[in-house]
């Protein structure tokens, strides 16, 4: 019983983790239409940012409220480089998918590479307060608080999407301006901030999922984003491209199949599971779980 | 009078191809003008230009002036806010959204959305509110890129061929909101259906060969046999008499309506 | 009033041929360029800052036979990305088979090269084809992601090393002692060029040969409008599946040319990221285009090899610490490089000569008229 | 020669297409006309196969093709155009009309044969494109005609696939005025010929009226009534419904 | 010219000695790389007193970087071998040592693969030796923390794959025959949520747990294991890795016993004190790069321009190295050193690493393979 709900736990734990790098890629997949190669980017320069200035920033540290302030730093701070690339190099290309592919691919590849002259290819150790190593006793499982953490912000961020996308137009422009911006211009809408915007919540809670995974890893390094970046994606599929309420459905399925088989099963084999589920749900439903269109 | 819109010189090229080759004509301030013309003239690239919505691979030279105001250069967003309403040639209607939510889109900030006015011209749209646009017919789908466009006060409507595509009844109703509508407002339209235009039309400018071949009072044109005939293709009787069979058609709705 | 008649329209003037010198020399080109790289290993120039050694040397003509596969290789890819518009995340599964499937049969089972060649590409083609069934009952994104699962699965098992048959990450080294004496060694990475060359110029024919052949014309057809396709009485699945099964068999007939020319496998080859890097190749070579995603598998691997180098040169060296640090990165480089080239040379390298003939007509004074 | 025999079609609890019976016998041309929203367009797609019947039969020569693939029923002769235009936009107009041709003259896998040198499919598409009036438009790429040159391609597309059984949808809609007695004269000669029928959409009194042997009105899904144009003009529930008010 | 020239070797006595070094600079393994090429300069330096020059001949090093691609490395060997390089030395990854072997054994040129830890590059053929450690000296070592393993139960907790395999069959080779039960716990490479692993370490209650891990994964790894308290239950031995892993560990480091193949302190000869000078700190590859210029500068003062020679003079030379005396086996080309026990302690970011004792070559040498190639 205890194993189990270790497993259930820990499972939700990584779900969590999943979810909040899908998040933001599925926002800007699923509603800008970019295939963000570069969501990796973002989730780096979140983690290095926090890292950074838990060192460097004064008021920063690794525990309490600097630690807060040291993660906001990171948020900002990936939020601000998500800005700058849908501006700079985004924004000239919408509506050319597929060149938008490869800016963003390059630019997974730069930036990661520009991280990695910078602070160098080894991991670091990252910031974070002594509590987040310890962990808490639920019904006998030895539940890691790292993990409890991730759940949390993980529930947060998608209550903050779902009211963004509920109670502001911008849910219905963005939705409107993927399919025909031109259109959306066309009824007085200035669609192009609609889009910077998404970038820039997508960069948001990117940086976000970055800093948590830093403290959930203990380390930061180069390339943490790129390797978590396949599971999310996979995650973003299943859950119905667009679909914020399915990413988080997705994530959860993923997290707990990785979870029980590789306990159960041989080793491998969860990621084998996990592959095939997205291959199953695609063949029986193209659209992912939660249906085809984007809706809010 | 003033006329509200004026086009001086317009020339569009696409990717090499020189489509408006130095177009001229104004909008009265006042009721319909028609710009016809037969297919693959530039009508549609006209409006286009208008609104700031020619391609990026495209090249617009010349002056289109509303009022004092210049309009080349500024962003389609802010001269559609400016009160310039554009009903575009494919309806455009967003099908992954629905019919309210294609409508509350067009919202505009700081004005009061005219609903009912709108859904007492097309008690459809009320109807289908909560519909995925893309699955509307395509008569339906015209009412919803018309409505968009009533829901707001606007300056200049330019309207592209708003009857294509529609019943015969649903014809006479969208003639008879756009009489409604130019009443207030004044509006560009493109149509094919001289019918309608008779109808409507106050002015007519018609366009061959990239450029204006004629301009002035619609139904003199519509009445000389001879300028119909080199302009728009169609004999001036067959304009002005119904032909032997769509007699049949009493109330005679549709005898005109496709010429 | 003057009535003007109706307007001709215009066709743009790409599309009515010129009748000229150029036009006349114009097909026998690909033939010449073949011969010049044909005889390419004859020649002793030394392009210094291009290449390492004169052009003869086997340093230089290995770095030219991987560019060329995976010149071949782009080439392969975009039958299904710029010529039907199937955008598969899942290509590099064929290679990699083509390169396993040969390591696999002459080093483990001991084969000779011709038989394991021959079953390599059989059931690459195969798998292709079985696969492509499966995946082809998707379409758009939800295509892309099935092949890239059927794709990672690959990865998978290669990394597991079932049995030790794959080498895990360490990757498998091929077993020399049995093949030919002509593809072995240093001196004969001549031969290995040549091979590599044979692969690309075959894969670039059947290509050209499938997209002008009525076949060609129905995949054209898929990529702008599926649903027409139907409704005039054609198959899309049927044409699609051969497209993606044709696109496998040239891959994993590349795979075995490649896996001669490196001396071994290993699991690079068989991550998403070189689906993705075929997709790069291209678009910045021109999809759908004939020499476009062969110029861009070239210049591709021909930048991802020589950057290292690049790095570590002087001239970065000497730079301050900032410029110096991140230059040195090839990875840098290479993606600064693809952003730019998506900016200087949209629709890809091959746009670029008909954008230039523009520029130097606009430069020209224009006679009055 | 295509009948279909209570077809429906239902969304959720909604019948879009309602039970409809139709036939259509060679050579006749039966004009549909109804009120935007009708189901006119979806009738179309249930019999060409892109939508899936929920319940009914439609049957082609005596075959019940409703479990057929829009692909095989094309074959059997079932051709159509569509309401909004869809060609194939990268392509020239005139090799737009080749690959119909070619879809029509057999759908066997050529992948080594030079596509360009079929000068039977050639002729055959200039035909086509000459007998639309589209044939000095042939090397411009389909995706930039304006809108009533597509509208032309669409039915060249048509034609090249000589169907015997052809379903129109709305081919004038957007067609300038001075090209319409041009395209109506080519409809009409789709008939003359070797008992081919036709099923036409059009909201075009005037073509349909000239054109039509019967006309069938759809309303809410469902067949008014289907009878001569005499009658069916006379009809007091068509005129209220569809007709509505002189202009 | 004609295409199968290649550039001869300067044969005459004043000609350089052209050395190849074929490394990682970029990717993931570029710090691995640095060391190593630190280490070789070091022992360029210590083995030519200074001159850089054997004889009268100068040593001419070409580096290269492989990002760690075989492929690439394989271009960058075929280009050297092309313009008469005779030795080629580096290989930071396991992968590209084991692709380029082939290479210098199919021209015969002489190799001397790096950092590499793969077992399969002993006795990989003729012309093929290592500078470094192999897997089964780490498991040698790892055997010594549980005296006698007759009776013992030894878990193998590793990630999936060739190394993981590799430390798997060492386990069961050197610790399971000497009579302990040997299981094991695999887990993927990419896994990032070590419960389920740490829990079924903690069901099968081992008295020696030996992790090999490598990549960034590893510290969440560790942290898994502390907070389901396997380490507090057993004995559990892993590998130390270069010093800026050390301050990952956080608190399981002081938990754990580490192997060593070696660390700043470990030894203290001459080589070491020389390589100490010239860079500071002394780093796990560091002795990798130090080793292999000593055999470099043997293989050309015996050898000139004779590969054969080189290798006659390799096989069985022992030398005084960076970690005390080094052997190269001439059976199979196998480098028999010393290796090390050792504790980390400190906190935050400053860790040390102490020696708890060292092993001779001979205590930790691998079973002899036969020659493949
Ligand atoms: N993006 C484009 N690229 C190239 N040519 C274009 C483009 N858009 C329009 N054209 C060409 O410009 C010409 C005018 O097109 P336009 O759509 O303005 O005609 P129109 O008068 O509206 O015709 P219709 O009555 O059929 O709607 C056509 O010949 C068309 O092929
Ligand atoms: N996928 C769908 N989901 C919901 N309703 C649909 C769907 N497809 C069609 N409809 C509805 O079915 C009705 C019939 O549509 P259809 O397109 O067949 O009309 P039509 O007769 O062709 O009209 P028009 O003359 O305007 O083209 C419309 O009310 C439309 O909104
Ligand atoms: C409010 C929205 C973010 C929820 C969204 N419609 C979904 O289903 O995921
Ligand atoms: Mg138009
Ligand atoms: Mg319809």
């Amino acid at each position: 019983m205890g194993t189990v709900i270790l497993l259930a736990l820990t499972g939700l734990g990584l779900a969590a983790l999943y979810f909040l790098v899908a998040s933001g890629l599925s926002l800007v997949f699923g509603l800008a239409d970019v295939l963000n190669f570069a969501h990796g980017l973002f989730l780096g320069v979140g983690a290095y940012g926090t890292w950074w200035a838990a060192g460097n920033l004064p008021g920063a540290g690794p525990d309490g409220f600097g630690f807060v302030f040291a993660v906001a730093f990171g948020v900002a701070a990936g939020t601000l480089v998500a800005i700058l690339v849908e501006l700079v190099l985004i924004r000239p290309l919408y509506s050319r998918t597929i060149e938008q592919v490869l800016v963003t691919v390059g630019l997974s590849l730069a930036g990661v590479a520009l991280l990695q002259a910078t602070w160098g290819a080894d991991a670091r150790p990252f910031p974070r307060p002594d509590w987040t190593r310890q962990v808490t006793g639920i019904f006998g499982a030895q539940v890691p608080n790292g993990g409890l953490l991730l759940i949390i912000a993980a529930v947060l961020v998608l209550g903050a999407i779902l009211a963004f996308l509920r109670w502001t137009r911008y849910g219905l422009v963005i939705r409107a301006g993927v399919e025909n911006r031109e259109m959306v211009t066309a009824l007085g809408i200035d669609v192009r901030k609609a889009f910077t915007l998404v970038f820039a919540i997508g960069g948001a809670a990117a940086a976000l999922a970055g800093a948590l995974g830093g403290v959930y890893f203990g380390t930061v390094s180069p390339g943490q984003g790129g390797s978590l970046l396949i599971f999310a994606f996979i995650v973003v599929v299943i859950g119905g491209m667009g679909s914020v309420v399915g990413s988080a459905y997705a994530a959860v399925v993923v997290g707990l199949v990785q979870q029980f088989v590789n306990y159960y099963g041989t080793s491998g084999l969860g990621d084998i599971c996990v592959v095939g589920l997205l291959a199953v749900v695609l063949l029986l439903r193209p659209q992912g779980i939660a249906g085809k269109v984007a809706t809010a | 009078m003033e006329p509200i819109l004026s086009v001086e010189e317009l020339s569009v090229r696409i990717s090499g191809l020189h489509i408006l080759q130095g177009v001229s004509f104004t909008v009265a301030p006042t009721g319909v003008t028609v710009l016809l013309g037969r297919n693959g003239v530039g009508k549609t690239t006209t409006l286009r230009a208008i609104v700031g919505l020619t391609p990026p691979a495209g090249e617009v030279r010349g002056t289109i002036r509303m009022g004092a105001q210049s309009l080349l250069a500024r962003p389609t967003h802010r001269l559609v806010r400016g009160g310039l309403g554009y009903v575009p040639e494919d309806r455009c209607v967003f099908a992954g959204l629905t019919v309210a939510e294609n409508l509350r889109l067009a919202e505009r900030r700081g004005t009061t959305p005219a609903y009912d006015k709108v859904f007492a011209l097309f008690p459809e749209l009320d109807r289908r509110g909560r519909q995925r646009a893309g699955s509307l017919s395509g008569g339906q789908q015209q009412m919803l890129a018309i409505g968009r466009v009533l829901l707001n006060d606007n300056r200049l409507l330019l309207v592209d061929e708003p009857t294509k595509g529609l019943a015969p009844k649903v014809v006479t109703e969208v003639a008879e909101v756009l009489e409604r509508v130019a009443e207030s407002v004044p509006v560009l339209l493109v149509e094919q259906n001289l019918a309608v235009v008779r109808r409507l039309a106050r002015d007519a400018v018609v366009l061959a060969a990239g450029k204006v071949a004629w301009t002035g009072d619609a139904h003199e044109l519509l009445l000389e046999t001879a300028l119909t005939k080199s302009l728009l293709g169609v004999g001036s009787a067959e304009v002005a008499t119904p032909s032997a069979r769509s007699e049949l058609a009493s109330p005679a709705v549709a005898r005109e309506d496709q010429l | 009033m003057t009535v003007i008649d109706a307007p001709r329209a215009q066709v743009p003037d790409e599309l009515s041929p010129q009748r000229g010198r150029w036009q006349r020399v114009r097909p026998f080109l690909p033939l010449v360029a073949l011969v010049v790289l044909a005889i390419l290993p004859y020649s002793t120039i030394s392009l210094p800052g291009i290449f390492e050694g004169p052009v003869n040397s086997p340093g230089t003509l290995q770095l030219l036979a991987i560019c060329l596969i995976f010149g071949g290789l782009a080439a392969g890819y975009d039958l299904l990305f710029g010529r039907t518009g199937m955008l598969s995340f899942g290509h590099a599964l064929y290679f990699a088979a083509g390169v396993y499937g040969t390591d696999i049969l002459v080093t483990r089972a001991g084969l000779p090269l011709w038989q394991a060649a021959l079953l390599t590409i059989t059931g690459g083609t195969i798998l292709a084809a079985l696969l492509g069934a499966v995946a082809l009952r998707t379409v758009g994104i939800a295509f892309a992601m099935v092949t890239l699962a059927f794709a990672q699965v690959g990865a998978i098992l290669v990394a597991r090393d079932f049995g030790g048959l794959t080498g895990g990450e360490e990757g498998l080294p091929l077993d020399v002692s049995g093949l030919p004496a002509g593809l072995v060694g240093v001196t004969n990475t001549v031969n290995l060029y040549w091979l590599a060359l044979a692969y690309l110029t075959l894969v670039v024919f059947v290509v050209h040969r499938v997209s002008c052949s009525p076949t060609g014309r129905v995949l054209a057809g898929l990529r702008d409008d599926e649903r027409r396709i139907g409704v005039l009485g054609l198959d899309p699945y049927r044409y699609k599946l051969v497209a993606f099964t044709l696109a496998g068999g040239l891959a994993s007939a590349g795979g075995v040319v490649y896996v001669l020319i490196v001396g071994g496998a290993s699991p690079h080859i068989t991550s998403s990221e070189l689906t993705l890097s075929l997709l790069v190749m291209v678009v910045l070579g021109g999809p759908g285009t004939r020499w476009g995603p062969v110029l861009g598998g070239v210049l591709y691997m021909y930048l991802d090899h020589r950057l290292t180098a690049f790095g570590t040169s002087d001239a970065v060296d000497n730079l301050p610490a900032v410029l110096s640090r991140p230059l040195s990165q090839p990875l840098f480089v290479l993606g600064t490089v693809f952003i730019l080239a998506v900016y200087f040379f949209p629709g890809g390298l091959t746009s670029l000569a008909p954008r230039l003939s523009h520029l130097t007509r606009a430069l020209r004074p224009r006679s009055p008229r | 020669m295509l009948a279909t025999r209570g077809l429906t079609w239902r969304i959720g609890e909604v019948a879009i297409v309602d039970s409809v019976y139709l036939d259509l016998a060679p050579g006749e041309f039966l004009g549909v006309i109804g009120p935007n929203g009708a189901g006119k367009t979806s009738l179309f797609n249930l019999i060409t196969g892109l939508r899936r019947a929920t319940e009914g039969r439609i049957v082609l020569d005596g075959q019940d093709i409703g479990a057929l693939p829009p692909h095989r029923r094309a074959r059997l002769g079932l051709g159509r155009t569509f309401q909004a235009s869809s060609v194939f936009g990268s392509l020239s107009v005139r090799e737009n009309v080749r690959l119909a041709v070619q879809a029509h003259r057999g759908g066997s896998m050529a992948l080594w044969r030079r596509a360009a040198a079929d000068r039977e499919v050639a002729a055959a598409a200039d035909a086509a494109l000459d007998r639309v009036g589209l044939a000095h438009r042939g090397t411009a790429l389909a995706g930039t005609l304006a809108h009533g040159e597509k509208r032309k391609l669409e039915i060249a597309l048509l034609l090249a696939g000589e169907p015997r059984v052809m379903l129109l949808d709305e081919p004038m809609a957007g067609v300038s005025a001075e090209d319409v007695p041009e395209l109506v004269a080519v409809i009409k000669s789709l008939t003359g010929d070797s008992g081919r029928a036709v099923l036409m959409v059009e909201h075009h009194m005037d073509v349909i009226l000239e054109l039509a042997d019967r006309i069938a009105v759809m309303h809410h899904g469902a067949l008014l009534a289907c009878d001569t144009p005499e009658t069916v003009m006379a009809n007091p529930t068509v005129q209220e419904a569809y007709l509505g008010e002189s202009l | 010219g004609s295409p199968q020239d290649t550039a001869t070797g300067g044969g005459d006595s004043a000609a350089p000695v052209k050395v190849g070094l074929v490394y990682s600079q970029s990717g993931a393994l570029a710090s691995y790389g640095k060391q190593y090429i630190e280490g070789f300069k070091a022992g360029l330096d210590f083995a030519t007193k200074g001159t850089g020059k054997v004889g009268d001949r100068k040593i001419e090093l070409t580096e290269v970087d492989d990002a760690g691609d075989p492929a690439k490395a394989v271009s960058a060997a075929k280009d050297l071998i092309g313009k008469g390089t005779k030795i080629i030395a580096g290989s930071t990854a396991s992968g590209v040592a084991l692709q380029v072997a082939p290479i210098a054994a199919q021209n015969k040129v002489l190799f001397i693969s790096g950092p590499a830890a793969t077992d399969a590059v002993t006795g990989a053929n003729k012309y093929t030796f290592r500078s470094g450690r192999q897997s089964y000296q780490d498991v040698v070592t790892a055997k010594s923390f549980i005296g006698d393993p007759t009776g013992k139960k030894v878990v193998v907790f590793a990630q999936d794959g060739a190394f993981g395999d590799a430390n798997e069959a060492a386990v069961k080779a050197v610790i399971g025959s000497a009579g302990a039960t040997v299981s094991s716990v695999r887990a993927p490479a990419s896994a990032t949520e070590f419960t389920p692993f740490a829990s079924q370490i903690k069901a099968a209650k081992p008295d020696l747990l030996f992790v090999a891990w490598a990549g960034t994964t590893a510290p969440a790894m560790w942290q898994t294991l502390d907070q389901q308290g396997v380490l507090s239950s057993t004995t559990v031995v892993t590998g130390l890795d270069i010093r800026a892993s050390w301050p990952t560990f956080g608190a399981a480091g002081a938990k754990i016993s580490f192997l060593s193949h070696y660390f700043d302190g470990a030894s203290d000869t001459e080589a070491s004190k020389a390589l100490k000078a010239k860079v500071n700190t002394i780093d796990l590859f560091h002795p990798d790069g130090f080793a292999a210029a000593q055999m470099v500068v043997r293989a050309a003062q015996e050898g000139g321009d004779d590969v054969d020679k080189m290798v006659t003079a390799l096989e069985g030379w022992s030398f005084d190295g960076v970690k005390g005396k080094m052997t190269i086996r001439a059976a199979d080309h196998a480098l028999l050193q010393p290796m090390f026990q050792a504790k980390l302690t400190g906190s935050g970011t400053a860790f040390t690493a102490t020696a708890q004792k060292s092993l001779t070559g001979d205590e930790t040498a691998p079973p002899a393979v036969a020659m493949k190639g």
